[in-house]
């Protein structure tokens, strides 16, 4: 019963920050960070008490609601949770509010409008987190799409509205190839069972014949790897990123990419088991190609939120290598790379856009020497550079060094151009800090340090970078019972270059 | 007492986390006070528990926290003490508290006074974390640590381009070993199923035997972590840039403890190497080819810390030499000695420059000697350990049990040998090249204000240390002590020397050695005070060489046309996207195809009657084909 | 003439007997109120008798008429749809300078045709409808007299009206020449005692496509529709993207489906191009047009494509899809032409991409009203036009109709291009006060605005709770 | 009785069909549009009326006349139509009512 609430309250809350704004536009920022406060105090309530929803449920879901929507289709709504879901949710209303506050001065331009679009952008994340009804997910999956069509529209930079349309179109595209794929297995599960229905529980397990299988792979797998990104469909990315208000590209980077992330795991390794092992070598190429590609590009770029942009890029690599390895460390590591890839490139974001606001430009070239004026950006800048390269003691690390190690047991090779690419990683990062706050200021811009509200958005986030890095095993613990059915029906080796047998020649190891 | 290890690092840490969230806040005193004070009384806790601990006991094992738990991963946040640890936390918490302590007044004018010590509590704190480790995962977070801290502190003054430039460069020539090294941990993971040092140096043997290529592997991705950490070759060439940061980093970091990691890593995990014959002599020849190397480049400086760098790849390259022969103990020996001498020699360069107003260049420097006679001699001090001045200096014994080893242990060779002797001969010149250029001859810049006592005392301990320093460990054919060694033997075996070497060779070998030694400094006497113009002469006659030798070997020129280049070039080739020309070229077809068919809209009725009449035959003709 | 007989074509009585009541009541006096309130009322009573008639079951005049579940819930539809367009016709006549009360005449008539049209099941009935409805329909597209471009619109759908009734009538004079029946039905029994088709029965067969093709504006019978589409007033405009249209593809459905065209694969094949054809060229040509109303236009063409697809799959799935998208669509196109005829002012219709530049910022809730249409339009979720598009997808994937689908989907992401342009139009920051050109009361605005709220709501209810109207069409379908 | 063979009957219809769609499409003049489109649909006239013989029923013959007098509905229409057109355009010219077109 508690999880329609969750949904209800941001949609409500969106609807009331809109109307709210007419009388003050402070009151639909209050609006919207409340709904989200007490959404993020639900859920972390439901996350201390996990053990015992497990107990109840006797299962690795925590809470469950259905409601039929339209029966005449099978549909339900229908909604569960479990530690996956759980944590995403974490993360989408921690950053969620993050993003309220970071657009508290940035926005003033049809304020309730914003917060509506934003919190609205929100419930369309916390429904696709949530639903195990696939016809409801690609509901969810579009009803985030719209608002942040607007957000990146309406309140963006000079090339808002090319990069608006960029984003809806590659999404929109994509998603409509997964639409066909969901409706295929639809039928197929029910010319098979006699029972039509979009219920996720009951179409895992499907059988298929292997050609109908990796078709119905690949239409989801065209929207996931689309919102992912995995290069080289990724160039919409780039642009939404950059043009988006700090918001916008927080929520964008932090919890949309997280999407498909998440579909992978929920949906492609579950429902597909077969056509993923299938496609797992030529995914986790995509994957490691995407990791130095991105992060080759992220290097050459001198908008400092397009360098952020491409680093994601490089980041979501991580996440098709790792689920494409089927075995724990490796999905443990993708989890943990949503969440930390969420904090951290949020961050970075935020710091963007605090930039922004100080000298009005993206343009690095414009930028340096910026310690000196405001150290405490500087150190908060710091640790988020280094969290982007892997630095052990923040969570990114935990997160790729999980990742590794599993996808290690998959493929040598790969996870060797995966780690060459930690190399890259450090290229880009530092070049932030290089141009950025390194070197002297050139401009006379009158920098001041950042304020209450902004610390009041970083520390926390550096709090918890490195509580990640640190003790992420609360994490790892929440996460561990949803992944079993993940890998399930998965044993790890899947690309056949074993390292140990080309240097090996008959060695003593096993 | 040892129960207490956990706060070793704790209490610089917790210094650095004081000094980063008060920040400017702090009274330079209380900085000051936090920031020595931690690593001193780290340093003085370091002392008791080594006052306490028996060798023979065995090590000490301490998990303060799970840290991952993944399907069998389990590194946790554990440390591990044994007689090895103990070496190196002490060199890390007594030589860090004394450059702490130094550092006081040598940065008591800069803006950064809390920032420095935070930045330097937190590399002392990475840095125990490093050795202490009692799995490769935590000692990686060390690792990466003392990476970002070097990063910090050689860019520490960011607001030159230049030292950002060498910090850089530093991080990212390092975390090319890093990857390196993270690949052979993913590797010993696959193999034995866990991280922790101990089981893996328990079980390697019984899952390889000698020669066993997979050890091999492992054994070579380690080293390239730890080539890359310690500047050897090929990974070299960030460290004598990297001495744009101020001189006690480079003491501490770069000469000290930082550089020695990849010695710490080799020693530690010395079973898989010695399962790796091949593995084993790679270090060597890197070892040996580094100190050459690194020699003849040193012998070409101009700038003081560029010589005093150079000098410390090819000491380190000592250290990998003695690791490659197996000597494990008097790597380690060397090691010690080794962060005494050239901290103290950092030091001294840091307090000459400090008091030239920041002049590097020590052609420009000249008669110090009287001016500056407490730096004068304890920088001679240090530089006769590092020339291995016979038997007063402990720099000689470290060097010598190097050189007898490379010579009669099991693994050395001849080649090797040479190699040492050569290096030590070069050492010797080029050391006191320095000592003559910069303390002897004229003044020619002035002195400013002179040093003070936090400066002087810890210049003063480290002089002594570098001259007794060496008595805990002599060879047969002086006294034969082996303090040192035997401590270090439940952890680290001792050498297997060649059956066949006498008492008589090893005379005959330290002989050489010592005249070599003094033929240096004599050399050096002659070009750099007798006859300088020689000098000069000598540098015109062999431009080319010196120049090449001045640039590091061209390595810099190498890597920037190999490597740097072609990715700058293929970033800013790139730099918009090849990938997003092709959904551009979508978008333009579907134009192109817009304005096709916006052309049929043309208004004209005909044309509309005519578009229909086409379709009604078209249909028409389809159903008489079918 | 039974009760049942009688009863089953009041609706057509009540239409009729509108039309002629107005004529009196325009030669007693004209007035634009009174004439307004005689359509509503009559359009209004007669869908509720047929509501409260309810037919329990298919009810058959020989030879002519079916009073069936499909053709009951196409007559309610085209009914209520009329009546939203006479809603929107008030405000929008009222302001010009026309003599407005013949044009309800013609409304009356067109939808007249339209009902005779889907519950034909004769040649004669067919063609009878389609002349009533096109014949009103060319006055009323040239209404506006005054002005060439209504003028030049009337002219061309005109001719080619008449040009494409032609192709029809020798196709249907070929079929019956062939099977000597003019009766759906007897046809179907006809050609399925043969073994093949004759070639002059599929010759009479394509030639009738062109007639259809042509009303339902598909590739390449679709060059009319952006000029009439533009040049027609804006409710005609509406009229004909709904009720025309929505019409003529009822009538298809139940041809093909008493014929069982589904047997012919030279049919299906004709269609399957016409529909791909029609997503792309219609999508293709709304990409950068700057004339919403042409946007349309050419999107019209495109969903007639999308809709093909559900009717090539057919069965109860397919019908139930193409019925529901109707609706859809119907509440969509009145809705979005509603907005424009209410933002249109005296002088022209609101018709230009700068109409709407910073229109949510001027008049938010009719920005926000186009913007669920254009949304509906575009299938996105909580929109009906989502739920339709999900039923033709459904529909496509049942039968396995891949290429289509994909072209479907393909083409969706294609036409989201133009729509999201006008949304983004009407986002644009700057905030130009245009100038109040409603001289009218403004309680003339209260009926469109209500209409058009009633028609939002309506578009996001059933995007929302579909299973209604799902629940409603199945057993209207069912009904025997 | 002898009888016009149908095919016969079906032939003409198809050439005044032809005749009548060759001549819209290469007529400018509007008013000679309408007629040809006359002719057209009394081509199809022709052949309900052919068919109709054929079997012996009256329903070729109705549907006939339903086609005379559509016609003659949609040409007073038409004029009309074409009348306001001459009024604005001041000629007959089907390729001058191009306002509207892209």
């Amino acid at each position: 019963m508690i999880l329609p609430v969750l949904i209800i309250m941001l949609m409500a809350g969106g609807i009331v920050a809109w109307i709210g704004a007419r009388i003050n536009t402070n009151v639909s920022r209050w609006i919207s960070l409340i709904a989200l406060l007490a959404n993020f105090i639900i859920t972390f309530l439901l996350w201390m008490e996990q053990e015992y929803l497990m107990d109840l449920s006797n299962s690795a879901w925590l809470a469950k609601y259905n409601l039929p929507w339209i029966p005449g289709f099978g549909i339900s709504f229908n909604l569960a949770l479990d530690g996956l879901s759980l944590l995403m949710l974490l993360l989408t209303f921690l950053l969620g509010m993050f993003a309220v506050l970071t657009s508290w001065k940035e926005i003033q331009y049809r304020v309730g409008f914003f917060h509506f679009n934003l919190l609205w952008v929100l419930a369309g994340i916390t429904g696709v987190f949530l639903t195990m009804d696939l016809f409801l997910f690609y509901f969810f999956w579009e009803v985030m799409l719209i608002p942040m069509y607007f957000l990146i529209a309406i309140w963006g930079h000079e090339n808002r509205r090319y990069a608006a349309y960029k984003f809806f179109i590659f999404t929109q595209a994509s998603g409509l190839l997964m639409f066909l794929a969901i409706l295929g297995l639809y039928y197929i599960h029910g010319n098979l069972t006699g029972t039509f229905t979009f219920d996720y529980f009951q179409l895992i397990g499907t059988k298929f014949s292997a050609e109908a299988e990796r078709w119905l792979m690949l239409g989801f797998l065209a929207a996931f790897i689309v919102k992912l990104p995995v290069v080289p469909f990724h160039s919409w990315l780039p642009d939404a990123h950059s043009e988006a208000p700090t918001a916008g590209s927080v929520i964008l980077a932090g919890l949309l990419l997280k999407t498909g992330a998440y579909g992978l795991l929920r949906f492609i390794v579950p429902l597909f088991p077969g056509a993923a092992h299938e496609i797992a070598p030529w995914a986790m190429s995509l994957g490691v190609f995407g990791i130095l590609y991105g992060a080759l590009l992220a290097f050459s770029q001198t908008d400092l939120k397009r360098l952020v942009a491409y680093t994601s890029v490089s980041h979501m690599g991580f996440i098709m290598l790792g689920v494409f390895a089927f075995n724990e460390w490796a999905t443990q590591g993708v989890v943990m790379q949503m969440i930390t890839h969420g904090i951290s490139t949020g961050a970075l974001f935020i710091l963007a856009g605090s930039i922004y606001e100080r000298i009005h430009t993206r343009d690095i070239g414009q930028m340096g020497g910026f310690w000196k004026k405001m150290p405490f950006m500087g150190t908060i800048g710091l640790v988020f550079a280094m969290a982007s390269l892997g630095l052990p003691g923040l969570g990114n690390f935990i997160a790729e060094f999980l990742t590794l190690i599993g996808s290690w047991k998959a493929t040598h090779k790969l996870t060797i151009l995966a780690a060459v690419g930690l190399v890259a990683g450090t290229i880009y990062s530092l070049r932030i800090m290089q141009r950025v706050f390194y070197g002297t200021q050139e401009n006379t811009h009158q920098l001041s340090d950042l304020s209450f509200r902004e610390k009041l958005i970083l520390v926390p986030l550096v709090l918890i970078i490195v509580w990640l890095g640190l003790y992420p095993q609360p994490i790892l613990d929440t996460v561990r019972p949803s992944l079993d059915p993940i890998q399930a029906n998965h044993s790890t080796t899947v690309v056949p270059d074993n390292l140990y047998v080309d240097i090996m020649k008959g060695d003593t190891y096993e | 007492m040892t129960e207490l290890l956990w706060i070793v690092p704790a209490l610089p840490f917790l210094g650095a986390i004081i000094l980063i969230i008060l920040g400017t806040k702090l009274s330079r005193i209380a900085a000051s006070f936090v920031g020595a004070g931690s690593v001193g009384l780290s340093a003085l806790l370091v002392i008791l528990i080594g006052l306490n601990y028996a060798p023979a006991a065995g090590p000490f094992r301490q998990v303060l926290w799970q840290w991952i738990d993944v399907a069998g991963l389990s590194p946790a946040f554990g440390f591990h003490l044994d007689s090895l640890s103990l070496v190196f936390i002490f060199v890390i918490t007594f030589v860090g508290f004394l450059i702490h302590v130094y550092s006081t007044e040598f940065m008591a004018e800069d803006e950064g006074f809390a920032r420095f010590f935070a930045y330097l509590n937190l590399f002392v704190a990475s840095m125990l974390i490093l050795v202490l480790a009692d799995n490769l995962v935590l000692m990686y977070l060390g690792w990466e640590g003392v990476g970002l801290c070097s990063y910090l502190l050689i860019g520490f003054w960011y607001e030159e381009k230049k030292n950002g430039d060498a910090a850089r460069k530093a991080f990212i020539v390092t975390r090319v070993g890093d990857t390196a090294m993270a690949i052979g941990l993913f590797m010993l993971f696959d193999i034995f199923g866990t991280l922790i040092i101990n089981d893996i140096l328990e079980q390697a043997p019984q899952l390889w035997s000698v020669g066993s290529q997979t050890a091999m592997v492992v054994a070579l991705l380690l080293l390239g972590g730890a080539v890359g950490k310690s500047a050897q070759l090929p990974l070299q060439t960030w460290l004598p840039d990297a001495m744009a940061g101020p001189s006690p980093v480079s003491a501490l970091i770069h000469a000290a403890t930082m550089v020695t990691a990849g010695v710490y890593l080799i020693a530690r995990m010395h079973v898989i190497f010695e399962l790796s014959p091949t593995a084993q002599l790679c270090v060597g020849i890197i070892g040996a080819l580094t100190l050459l190397i690194a020699g003849f480049s040193a012998l070409t400086q101009f700038d003081l810390k560029r010589v005093l760098a150079y000098s410390t790849i090819s000491q380190i390259g000592y250290m990998f030499l003695a690791l490659g022969v197996g000597a494990w103990s008097a790597a380690i020996f060397h090691f010690m000695i080794h962060a005494f001498f050239k901290a103290l020699l950092f030091l001294g360069a840091g307090a000459v420059i400090m008091v030239l107003h920041h002049e590097h260049d020590m052609f420009k420097m000249g008669g110090l000697r009287n001016k500056l006679p407490v730096i004068y001699w304890t920088f001679l001090i240090g530089s006769a350990s590092l020339a291995a001045l016979p038997f007063i200096t402990a720099g000689f014994y470290s060097k010598d049990s190097i050189l007898w080893l490379s010579f009669a242990g099991e693994k050395g060779n001849i080649w090797f040998f040479l190699a040492g002797l050569t290096g030590a001969f070069v050492t010797s010149i080029y050391t006191f090249r320095m000592v003559f250029v910069t303390f002897f001859g004229e003044a020619k810049t002035a002195v400013g204000h002179h040093t003070g006592a936090r400066i002087t005392i810890p210049l003063v301990i480290l002089a002594v240390l570098s001259l007794v320093g060496g008595f805990i460990e002599l060879p047969h054919t002086l006294g034969h002590l082996e303090l040192f060694s035997d401590f270090l033997k439940p952890v680290l075996p001792a050498v297997a020397v060649d059956p066949s070497a006498t008492t008589g060779m090893e005379w005959t070998i330290q002989g050489i050695t010592m005249v070599l030694s003094l033929v240096g400094i004599f050399i050096a006497y002659h070009y750099y005070v007798r006859k300088p113009e020689q000098a000069s002469q000598l540098k015109s006659s062999l431009a080319g060489l010196h120049r090449f030798w001045f640039m590091g070997w061209g390595f810099d020129n190498l890597y920037d046309s190999v490597l740097v280049k072609p990715y700058v070039f293929l970033a800013t080739v790139n730099k918009n996207d090849i990938v997003d020309k092709f959904y551009s070229l979508i978008v333009y077809t579907t134009e192109l195809l817009h304005r096709i068919f916006a052309r049929s809209q043309g208004g004209i009725l005909r044309w509309y009657i005519m578009s229909m009449v086409i379709g009604a035959i078209l249909i028409l003709t389809l159903g008489l084909l079918l | 003439m039974s009760k049942t007989d009688f009863l089953s074509v009041v609706p057509l009585f009540i239409l009729t007997s509108a039309a002629i009541l107005i004529l009196f009541s325009i030669a007693v006096k004209r007035d634009h109120k009174v004439i307004y309130v005689i359509t509503t009322v009559s359009l209004a009573i007669d869908f509720i008798f047929l509501v409260w008639y309810k037919a329990t079951a298919t009810w058959v005049i020989e030879p002519l008429f079916i009073f069936d579940g499909f053709g009951t819930f196409n007559t309610g539809l085209i009914l209520l749809t009329a009546l939203a367009v006479t809603m929107i016709s008030y405000a929008y006549f009222e302001q010009r300078e026309e003599r407005k009360e013949e044009y309800y005449i013609l409304l009356i008539l067109a939808t007249l045709g339209a009902i005779v049209l889907v519950i034909s099941k004769h040649f004669v009935s067919l063609f009878l409808g389609l002349e009533i409805l096109s014949v009103s329909l060319y006055s009323m597209i040239a209404y506006l007299r005054k002005r060439a471009r209504s003028d030049e619109a009337g002219i061309k759908y005109l001719i080619l009206a008449a040009f494409s009734s032609a192709f029809l009538l020798f196709g249907m004079a070929l079929v019956y020449t062939a099977v000597g029946t003019m009766e759906f039905s007897k046809i179907a029994s006809h050609l399925s005692s043969l073994e093949a088709m004759p070639v002059i029965v599929f010759a009479g067969f394509g030639l009738m496509t062109v007639g259809i093709g042509f009303k339902l504006g598909v590739v390449p019978f679709h060059m009319w529709a952006a000029d009439v589409y533009e040049g027609a007033p804006a409710p005609v405009t509406a009229f004909i993207a709904t009720v025309s249209k929505g019409g003529m593809m009822a009538l298809l459905v139940r041809f093909f489906t008493a014929i069982d065209g589904y047997q012919y694969h030279g049919l299906i094949l004709i269609f399957t191009i016409i529909a791909i054809a029609s997503m792309f060229i219609g999508n293709f040509l709304a990409l950068r047009q700057g004339n919403v109303k042409r946007v349309l236009a050419y999107s019209s063409i495109a969903h007639l494509g999308y809709l093909l697809v559900a009717f090539l799959a057919g069965g109860t799935l397919g019908i139930e899809a193409v019925s529901f998208y109707l609706v859809a669509y119907f509440i969509t196109s009145t809705g979005a032409f509603g907005i424009l005829a209410t933002l249109s002012d005296r002088d022209r219709d609101a018709e230009l991409l700068d109409d709407y530049r910073g229109l949510f910022w001027t008049r938010p809730w009719t920005a926000t009203m186009f913007t669920s249409m254009l949304l509906s339009l575009a299938g996105i979720p909580l929109t009906a036009g989502f739920i339709g598009k999900f039923y033709l997808v459904a529909a496509g994937v049942r039968e396995h109709l891949w290429l289509l689908v994909v072209m479907l989907a393909v083409n969706s992401a294609i036409g989201l291009y133009y729509y999201i342009k006008i949304i983004a139009t009407m986002m644009e920051k700057n905030e130009v006060e245009r100038p109040a050109s409603n001289e009218l009361n403004p309680s003339v605005y209260v009926v469109s605005g209500v209409t058009m709220a009633i028609l939002t709501i309506l578009l996001i209810w059933i995007g929302v709770h579909p299973n209604g109207m799902m629940v409603l069409i199945h057993e209207l379908l069912a009904l025997d | 009785m002898d009888q016009v063979p149908t095919e016969a009957g079906l032939i003409l219809a198809g050439v005044l069909f032809t005749l009548g769609l060759i001549s819209v499409l290469i007529r400018r003049n509007i008013i000679f549009m309408l007629i040809s489109v006359e002719i057209m649909l009394n081509a199809a006239g022709l052949a309900f009326v052919v068919a109709g013989a054929k079997w012996s029923q009256a329903d070729g013959q109705v549907m006939f006349i339903f086609i005379l007098t559509m016609a003659a509905a949609e040409v007073s229409v038409g004029l009309a139509l074409i009348l306001q057109i001459y009024h604005q355009l001041k000629t007959l010219d089907s390729d001058a009512a191009n306002k509207m077109k892209g």
